[in-house]
């Protein structure tokens, strides 16, 4: 065999298996019944020679040799009851996977070969087409149509606002009011402390949220500094120091 | 139909696969020698009466579904639909109202209506022109058909509720007022 | 052909006119009330030996020109692609195996498959991603779509060449990988 030819061989393989197929294919029997030692041993040979010509072989194709000389030795060695698995049987699934991918090979082929659509027969050339025309049947109820009515007479019906009278701290007083209490506080004192004493609940809101916003304004001018350990914590208020 | 000759066979393969009419020309460049004009009578003749037929147009042949079967092939499909929000309150304006503009609807419902709008409410069968308004431009009017009353299970406009029957059904709330209510009527806490 | 009944000729007309293969449901659709698989039959034996062909695709059926009047009608140009060796043995495979895994398909050939070979297939239409194998990793596993069956003129899967003799020959139980790549790719440490 010349190195040439060799060349021209490997690059057709595709992988081990395929080339341990094809050898297994030259020796002309069916596959059942094929020498797997005549099989390992010209595989051996075969990449023994290219490795002698230097080519260059997959890594795939060196762990098989590696695995088949290992399966040689262990066919030809006394068997050694201890080591696993059996060569016989590791002989066997060699064989049966040289089979499957021969089935598979011939499968495809055979495959390949049926009447294909659109090569071998045609389906109608000019089809008229099936279409589906979509109606839509609408659909709702008298509640919806109340409800709707009801919304647009509600958005567009006019709505008198009134604004009631309630007495209210606006920002100024509180800035005014905090600015002068905070001369006389030394240690941390609650904001709440800040408030007028005899305020009504709606007037104490008001002026907590005025004092609150008097704070900050004091504390940007650097006349007062705030102390809060944590979100909804009770916030402080000192001159500062 | 006589059992067909694979000269036969070949003319009506050729006829089906084609993605246009035929001449007799291009069917003979595809069987090759035989009677081309022979053979597609005599497929007419086979064809005659089954859901596809051998025509001609011109000097050229074509298979086609039967004419009387043309309707099978467009088939209808019914799909329920909810009609928008849109929709629904044009179609309650147009109800409590009719007959009413297309300009009255929109000042009522303070939104230009979309032109699909009315034409889905037309669709629906639920509403209908009524004739125009004498007034500039002469506008359609619209009113609601009986279909409407029927769909909607009224025996006659004037079951549909009244302005207090709705108010007293907390319809006429709106979702922005109730919901400032909601936050009005909350104990404060803090305070 | 016998004269055809009303029902039978709108069958007819509906398979001959649809683009692509017609399940029951949708000539049902398209015909109404009636067997419509009877129908089927009746138009299947019509057409035996004639130059198109009523048949079955899985669960759709279709009519198509006669396999043997392929010579007449084969195109000039060639529409059908060429598949290469990896990719006809990878769909045979996947075929007469499915689901299999990459990984499966891979021990089998004895070969990585290379990137395109999937793609090339999926492309075609006829494999397509069917699930995952429950172990670990959980890698996708691969099966036949209704085109191939379409494409290679099968009524199912099981009418692909051989398969009850590569079953009944053990050629067509599941891949043990954990025993293939031991054999393969990971010959033993101690050998």
């Amino acid at each position: 065999m010349s190195g040439e030819q060799l060349t021209l061989d490997l690059d057709g393989w595709e992988g081990p298996l395929d080339l341990l197929l094809s050898l297994a294919r030259a020796q002309k029997v069916d596959l059942r019944e094929i020498s797997i030692l005549a099989l390992v041993e010209q595989y051996l040979v075969y990449v023994e020679r290219a490795r002698t010509l230097q080519l260059e072989l997959a890594a795939d194709y060196l762990v098989m040799a590696a695995w088949l000389a290992y399966l040689k030795s262990a066919l030809l060695l006394p068997r050694d009851p201890e080591v696993e698995p059996d060569p016989e049987e590791l002989a066997l699934r060699l064989q049966l996977r040289l089979e499957r991918l021969a089935a598979m090979r011939e499968a495809g082929a055979r495959l390949m070969a049926r009447d294909r659509l659109g090569r071998d027969v045609f389906t109608r050339g000019a089809p008229e087409g099936l279409h589906t025309a979509r109606t839509a049947r609408w659909s709702a109820g008298i509640f919806d149509l109340m409800s709707a009515y009801g919304q647009v007479s509600a958005r567009t019906r006019p709505v008198m606002h009134v604004v009631h009278d309630r007495e209210v701290m606006t920002l100024d007083a509180a800035i005014a009011r905090i600015a002068a209490l905070i001369g006389t506080a030394i240690d941390w004192t609650a904001i709440e402390r800040f408030l007028p004493d005899h305020a009504g609940p709606a007037l104490r809101r008001s002026a907590l949220a005025s004092s609150f916003l008097a704070a900050l304004e004091l504390a940007r001018q650097g006349r007062v500094e705030l102390n809060q350990r944590a979100p909804f914590e009770p916030l402080y208020l000192r001159a500062p120091v | 139909m006589t059992p067909p000759s694979d000269f036969l066979r070949a003319v009506e393969a050729v006829l089906f696969a084609s993605d246009e009419p035929v001449s007799i020309d291009t069917i003979r460049a595809h069987v090759g020698q035989g009677d081309v004009r022979e053979a597609l009578e005599q497929l007419a003749q086979d064809y005659a009466g089954r859901g596809i037929e051998l025509v001609r147009r011109g000097d050229r042949w074509l298979f086609q579904t039967a004419g009387d079967l043309a309707h099978l092939l467009r088939r209808q499909r019914e799909e329920v639909r909810r009609l928008s929000r849109a929709a629904t309150e044009t179609l309650a304006i147009i109800a409590y109202h009719e007959p009413v503009t297309r300009a009255e609807i929109e000042a009522i419902r303070g939104v230009q209506i979309s032109r699909g709008t009315l034409d889905v409410l037309m669709d629906a069968g639920w509403i209908r022109p009524t004739g125009r308004r004498e007034v500039p431009g002469r506008p359609l009017t619209f009113g609601t058909t009986p279909a409407f009353l029927v769909h909607f299970g009224l025996e006659s406009r004037r079951d549909l509720p009244g302005i207090e029957d709705l108010r007293a059904a907390g319809l006429l709330e709106p979702v922005d007022l109730a919901i400032e209510q909601l936050a009005v009527e909350k104990p404060d806490d803090d305070a």
